[in-house]
């Protein structure tokens, strides 16, 4: 980092369980006041936020750049497809479990290779290897349904199906929101945890200061393996959770672009800080829903908005927030 | 019984023999200053001691066990710690964290990821007594990359105190900091590794802090151990005095 | 036995365009340390300047002139990447690697939209000299004269890099940068200079192998980022920033996606991935990586 | 048709007919035309616009095929709105949307249209690969749609097996196919050997399994040797090229279509191919027609996806077409391909929909009026009559192909005015009622009804 360490985080615990709170009541009011679209448009950017959280404990905490995180989306989006095709699985619980399953497998065999290294090989290769992934999706076309992708009908949510005639927009926008928002909140504690863990903290020291940490007894490899695992599973879920949502997987998202987006999605909202990614995968979600809407060079926007970003705010929304804020509370006071 | 004994051991880096043979020992309890010109070796004996550097050759034994070819980690849990020549510290945690972080690892509680490191409440109060007894406790809440350089040299031995070495290595503990602070930080990391009764050995340029401060001392000689003795029998060493501050030196 | 040849022929073709990116791409990133993302962009340039220069501003004019037009493209991406460099790169150099990759990513993003803004949604294509060349017999086969101007060009742009690298005072300051870029400056070199030289040196490479294949097949949307995975996936056999790395990793691909296609029609491009993975869980710094 | 007939025989029981005839004449309760006089509608018409959201190919190797679907639908609404719009009242806006930004971002699009845009409409899609995707997603938006194209037989036999909402007008996939095969069965019935290139996705998969199973019916003798699955947009054909000559086979079967077919040609023009075996196309001459070059090869078994090419029916035949062809000529200075006409046809059956609906309840029906009015119509196209069976809502017209000529009244090769080649859609599609099937209901049927011809 080139700027100079901020103050670390010491508010009291009360508060943030409080403003979480109130956070979530707004997240839980939102389908009632907003119209379906844009409440489908929340449940997408709550699904990223699920992914980028994941993605983040690996750059922000870990210091480690994956550009392959698209292969854990993938996984779990793939796993869900494949668990209704092949087993006639419907329940939700299920394909969670079966997403957490199979892109702990996965992460498990990608990390062992890619956290003996760091810096520029650790990216190069978790991309190289996600698009073996890609390239599999891609051509096994009699399992996977090649670029056609596979459908996803309507899951059952703890054992509930949505009833017959039902609308699918308004399951999507109340019923499923809910289960989204509830594993979101889930995910987001877990995660809250992990980074405020003795864990946590290890993984930080080791990000600072690799051969310092392994002089206080760590074992710098095998924390990045459990850091790369878990990152890998949490964007596992959010996979699982986003195939109902889509109605359909395509290798289109393990390609390596989206992990691309991933990476936006975490330095838009600011990778330093915990609630960053979170921030950054809602925004980034009607960024790219906005600007395509409004131009046909989107693509162009998107990237200029990137370059500005990394030059001018590299600290993202939440981190210059907090810099203004911090300002705003100096000169008043 | 000595508590650490190296055989013969040797590192070569291209054609240059760092350290060259070396049967070096330390007994418990001793605090050994380790002399001699830049590039005799001295650095290089504490890493591979201490495990940075794989050793060409030699063996290294702690207490009679063999810990040649451990990991550092494993060294670790032996009781070998070590602070650095050139800062080496977590520069975006907090100072108290720095030092927390080597009691969670001492006690292997850094591989808990389901509990919040702040429940751990002994953890912390240890970690807030150990920046007490090194005079920073004022600064906990400070991140490390703030503070300055003589208060940065202090915590890096912290880190290493932390772990609850049986043997600490200090690498320079004062290299970098002004003339005037140096017998300070001496100060407060004597008293604690005379106090603990930690067995330690110091590298170190200043003849007056090492006279001051070290048990025995050992000099080192183009990766070769050149003389060891008492402070008195060092002083009076005429080939130790052409060798180390050259024939020059009064 | 004719068709084998026809098929080393195929491989050949696909290894020299693969080579000059992959080969631009590592030359960028052993001299400068930085792995642009944006490079699979400016072999796209290529083939599109060349491909509307050839086939649409200068249609119809002499073909000794259209010839004379093919490297254009390679000249347009080298100038994209000497404005490029030391106008947005080079902020970058001593920030973490994690920011050069954002930049070459938005760069990327950017650049793809400038194509379509500027030559539009249509694949272009430049087939007049594929077809004013002509074919040549191969036994009973005939194979496109074009296809073995490419494989030349291939094999000239690698003797020429060579030469360049290791027999130039150029390359020698090149070198040097790149083992110890604060030494070199010490030393007198001019390390700005060389990082754009560098930059535009492996950009003309790309935009080369864009502009060589310009004729026999059309330039179109999104050829970049398919670009780009390939030419990871020869750096990763070869090893990042190695050129030697990178002819090898390039034949090799040629080599696997003829047999892929011709034996595992299912799989195809599946099987370069599987080797190509293969090799990073035995080799992970590739077959002539250096890592740290 | 237990006791083996001669292929002779079987092919004139189809209904195969090579050279131009007139379009049979079809009466029927729901026959319409597109050149129908208005009448006035009854009871309050609403006079806000009337939103279709159309999304095609815009950009990319797909757009020479897909970008005339939005011209034809341009071109509808033009013409209607001239008079008014629907019901003489609401004009007709459309709204783009481009198909090539995946599937993914095509369903978000679609949502977005409805809930965002609130299109009463949708139409378009060229992808197979695509109508799969939306369909069931139009149907959980309840969005009236009218897919131009993407003709997978797998969306009416397995994503939507039901469909309320969505219709589509152009020919069901596997007559692409069985329509190829039968022109091979017809013009070539000694082949014993052929290879086969097909796009590597939904189309590609539909076309080998019915080119295989008709061709294994009518000619017992012919082996596939070769096959090659390219990815679709590829632009590199060499080696599956250099893969289809070493098989040597007698004729090459490909499904290529669009810019991809543009680069396969000329690449295989320059290894000879086209001179070392016979050539059949389902989609070759599909795309823009002007997309296609004078050096293309004449003789090619050039297919327009089984169902509109724009010299078929002649003018002097069928006036809908010529007065079409005039048309779009003059407004967007090129000539049409199916998926104009497909889409031009679309929007006159929505417009004839709307007006019988009207007919009966007054004011703007609904669309379940609509739907209902839909099912079961029968309308006069530029193409010849179109029928969309109230079952699966699939449209069906005579499947077509035949052989690209040079002529040179045209800048580009044509099909061959004397040779070519219609077959009765229903002859070749499973009948309603026929049990789903795997991979398709229609493969089934051909495997299960169809003679097996004597080697």
């Amino acid at each position: 980092m080139t700027s100079a360490p901020a103050a670390p985080e010491t508010r009291s615990p009360l508060r943030i369980v409080l403003w979480a709170a109130a956070i979530a009541v707004v997240l839980a009011v939102l389908p009632w006041v907003l119209d379906p679209y844009q409440s489908i448009l929340i449940a997408y950017g709550l699904v990223m936020a699920i992914a980028v959280l994941g993605f983040n404990l690996l750059l922000g905490y870990s210091g480690l750049l994956s550009f392959g995180h698209s292969a854990y989306f993938g996984v779990g989006a793939y796993a869900v497809a494949f668990m209704v095709k092949y087993l006639r699985v419907e329940s939700m619980e299920l394909f969670i479990l079966g997403a957490v399953a199979a892109s702990a497998l996965v992460t498990a065999l990608f990390g062992y290779v890619c956290v003996r290294y760091t810096r520029i090989f650790f990216s190069i290769l978790t991309l190289a290897l996600s698009q073996v992934l890609w390239s599999l999706a891609f051509k096994f076309f009699w399992v996977t349904g090649g670029t056609d992708g596979l459908r996803v009908p309507t899951p059952k949510l703890l054992g509930v199906g949505m009833a017959e005639g039902d609308d699918k927009i308004r399951f999507l926008t109340h019923g499923y929101y809910y289960y989204v928002l509830a594993v979101f909140i889930a995910c987001v504690a877990v995660m809250w945890v992990v980074v405020h863990s003795p864990f946590g903290k290890a993984l930080q020291a080791i990000r600072d200061n690799e051969t310092r940490a392994r002089f206080v007894g760590l074992r710098v490899r095998a924390y990045r393996f459990v850091a790369f695992l878990l990152s890998g599973v949490f964007t596992g879920i959010a996979g699982a959770l986003w195939v109902p949502l889509n109605g359909l997987t395509t290798p289109d998202i393990l390609y390596w672009p989206f992990s691309g987006e991933i990476v936006f999605m975490a330095v838009l909202g600011g990778f330093r800080n915990f609630t960053g990614p979170i921030v950054g995968a809602v925004v980034f979600n009607y960024l790219k829903t906005y600007a395509i809407g409004f131009t046909v060079y989107w693509q162009a926007l998107l990237g200029i908005t990137l370059m500005v970003l990394v030059l001018v705010l590299p600290t993202g929304i939440v981190g210059t927030a907090r810099l203004l804020w911090a300002r705003a509370r100096r000169r008043t006071s | 019984m000595n508590l650490l004994e190296t055989r013969a051991l040797t590192k070569y880096f291209g054609d240059t023999h760092a350290v060259d043979r070396v049967d070096f020992t330390i007994g418990e309890g001793e605090v050994v200053a380790l002399i001699g010109s830049n590039g005799a070796g001295k650095t290089t004996l504490v890493n591979l001691i201490s495990g940075l550097v794989p050793p060409d050759s030699g063996r290294i034994l702690l207490r009679d066990a063999d810990v040649t070819h451990q990991r550092v980690h494993r060294r670790i849990e032996a009781g070998i710690a070590r602070s650095f020549q050139i800062v080496n510290l977590f520069d975006e945690l907090t100072l108290l964290d720095n030092v927390a972080l080597s009691v969670f690892a001492r006690e292997k509680m850094t591989r808990y990821f389901w509990t919040l490191a702040d429940r751990h409440a002994a953890v912390w109060e240890e970690a807030h007594a150990i920046l007490g007894q090194f005079g920073l406790g004022e600064k906990a809440s400070t991140l490390a990359g703030g503070i300055a350089q003589g208060e940065r040299k202090l915590l890096d031995v912290a880190v290493a105190y932390a772990l609850r070495p049986r043997l600490l290595f200090l690498d320079e503990p004062t290299s970098g900091v002004s003339t005037r602070e140096k017998a300070p930080i001496m100060d407060v990391i004597s008293a604690i590794v005379r106090s603990q009764k930690i067995t330690a050995v110091v590298i170190e340029h200043d003849m007056d802090i090492i006279f001051k401060y070290s048990d025995r001392i050992v000099v080192m000689h183009q990766g070769a151990i050149l003389a060891s003795g008492s402070p008195e029998e060092i002083r009076r060493n005429e080939t130790v005095k052409d060798a180390v501050f050259g024939p020059s030196h009064a | 036995m004719d068709i084998l040849t026809v098929h080393l022929f195929n491989a050949l073709l696909y290894a020299s365009v693969l080579f000059l990116i992959a080969g631009g791409l590592s030359l960028i990133y052993g001299v400068m340390r930085i792995v642009n993302l944006a490079h699979g962009n400016l072999f796209a340039i290529g083939a599109f300047t060349t491909a509307s220069a050839v086939g649409v501003w200068f249609a119809g004019s002499s073909s000794a002139w259209l010839f004379l037009l093919v490297p254009i493209g390679a000249v347009a991406a080298a100038a994209i990447g000497a404005v490029v460099e030391p106008t947005l790169l080079r902020r970058f150099y001593r920030r973490p690697e994690e920011y050069q990759l954002l930049v070459t990513f938005g760069l990327l993003m950017l650049l793809e939209d400038l194509l379509r803004f500027l030559w539009g949604p249509y694949p272009i294509s430049a087939s007049v000299l594929f077809e004013k060349v002509g074919s040549l017999h191969v036994g009973e086969f005939i194979y496109p004269r074009y296809n073995l101007l490419v494989i030349a060009t291939g094999v000239l742009a690698a003797l020429f890099l060579w030469a360049f690298v290791y027999r130039t005072k150029f390359g020698v300051v090149l070198r040097a940068t790149s083992q110890d870029m604060r030494r070199a400056s010490a030393l007198g070199v001019n390390v700005n200079l060389v990082y754009v030289e560098a930059f535009t040196i492996g950009c003309f490479m790309a935009g080369l192998g864009g502009a060589i294949i310009a004729p026999s097949q059309p330039a179109v949307l999104g050829m970049g980022v398919d670009a780009l995975v390939l030419s990871f996936i020869v750096v990763v056999i070869g090893g990042l920033g190695s050129l030697e790395g990178a002819l090898v990793g390039a034949f090799i691909v040629g080599v696997i996606r003829e047999i892929g296609i011709s034996l595992f029609p299912e799989m195809e491009l599946a099987v370069l991935y599987v080797i190509a993975a293969g090799v990073l869980f035995v080799r992970p710094a590739g077959l002539f990586g250096r890592t740290a | 048709m237990s006791n083996r007939p001669t292929r002779r025989d079987f092919l004139s029981q189809l209904g195969v007919t090579t050279a131009a005839m007139a379009v049979g004449s079809v009466a029927g309760a729901g026959l319409a035309g597109i050149a129908q006089a208005q009448e006035k509608p009854k009871g309050t018409i609403p006079d806000k616009p009337f939103k279709i959201g159309h999304m095609t190919f815009f950009t990319g190797a797909g757009a020479v095929l897909g970008e005339p679907m939005y011209k034809g639908n341009v071109l509808a609404a033009e013409e209607i709105n001239a008079q008014g719009g629907l019901l003489g009242k609401r004009k007709i806006e459309i709204l783009k949307a481009d198909e090539a930004a995946g599937t993914d971002a095509n369903t978000k699009e679609m949502r977005r249209l409805k809930l965002s845009e609130h299109i009463d409409m949708f139409m378009g899609i060229t992808s197979s690969g695509n109508t799969p995707a939306l369909g069931p997603v139009a149907e959980e938006l309840k969005l009236l749609t009218i897919f131009i194209d993407g003709c997978t037989d797998f969306l009416f036999d397995k994503a939507v097996p039901n469909p309320r909402y969505i219709f589509r007008i152009t020919n069901i996939q596997s007559a692409d196919g069985s329509t190829c095969a039968v022109g091979v069965a017809q013009t070539w019935p000694n082949i014993k050997t052929y290879a086969n290139i097909h796009p590597d996705y939904a189309y590609g998969r539909n076309c080998f399994d019915h080119f295989g199973i008709v061709t294994k019916k009518l000619l017992p003798n012919a082996k596939s040797v070769s096959e090659a699955w390219p990815k679709l947009f590829s632009t590199d054909f060499t080696p599956h090229i250099t893969k289809t000559l070493a098989a040597k086979p007698e004729l090459l079967v490909t499904s290529l279509w669009g810019g991809d077919y543009v680069a396969f040609y000329k690449q295989a023009l320059q290894y000879g191919l086209f001179d070392k075996m016979k050539v059949a196309t389902t989609l070759a001459l599909g795309s823009a027609p002007q997309s296609i070059g004078k050096d293309h090869p004449e003789g090619v078994l050039t297919g327009v996806h089984a169902n509109y090419y724009f010299t078929y029916p002649a003018g002097n035949r069928w006036p809908l077409n010529k007065t079409f062809v005039e048309k779009y000529k003059a407004r967007w200075n090129e000539y049409p391909n199916f998926q104009a006409e497909g889409a031009y046809t679309a929007t006159y059956a929505l417009k004839t929909a709307l007006e019988k609906a009207n007919k009966l309840t007054g004011g703007w029906p609904d669309d379940d009026a609509i739907i209902s009015q839909l099912e079961g119509m029968m309308i006069a196209g530029p193409g010849g009559y179109v029928y969309i069976r109230p079952d699966n809502h699939q449209g069906y017209k005579d499947a077509i192909t035949g052989f690209s000529k040079n002529v040179p009244e045209y800048p580009f090769p044509i099909l061959d005015p004397n040779r070519i080649i219609t077959i009765p859609i229903r002859n070749i599609t499973a009948p309603p009622g026929w049990p789903k099937g795997e991979p398709t209901s229609t493969y089934t049927w051909i495997e299960q009804t169809w003679p097996q011809m004597k080697a």
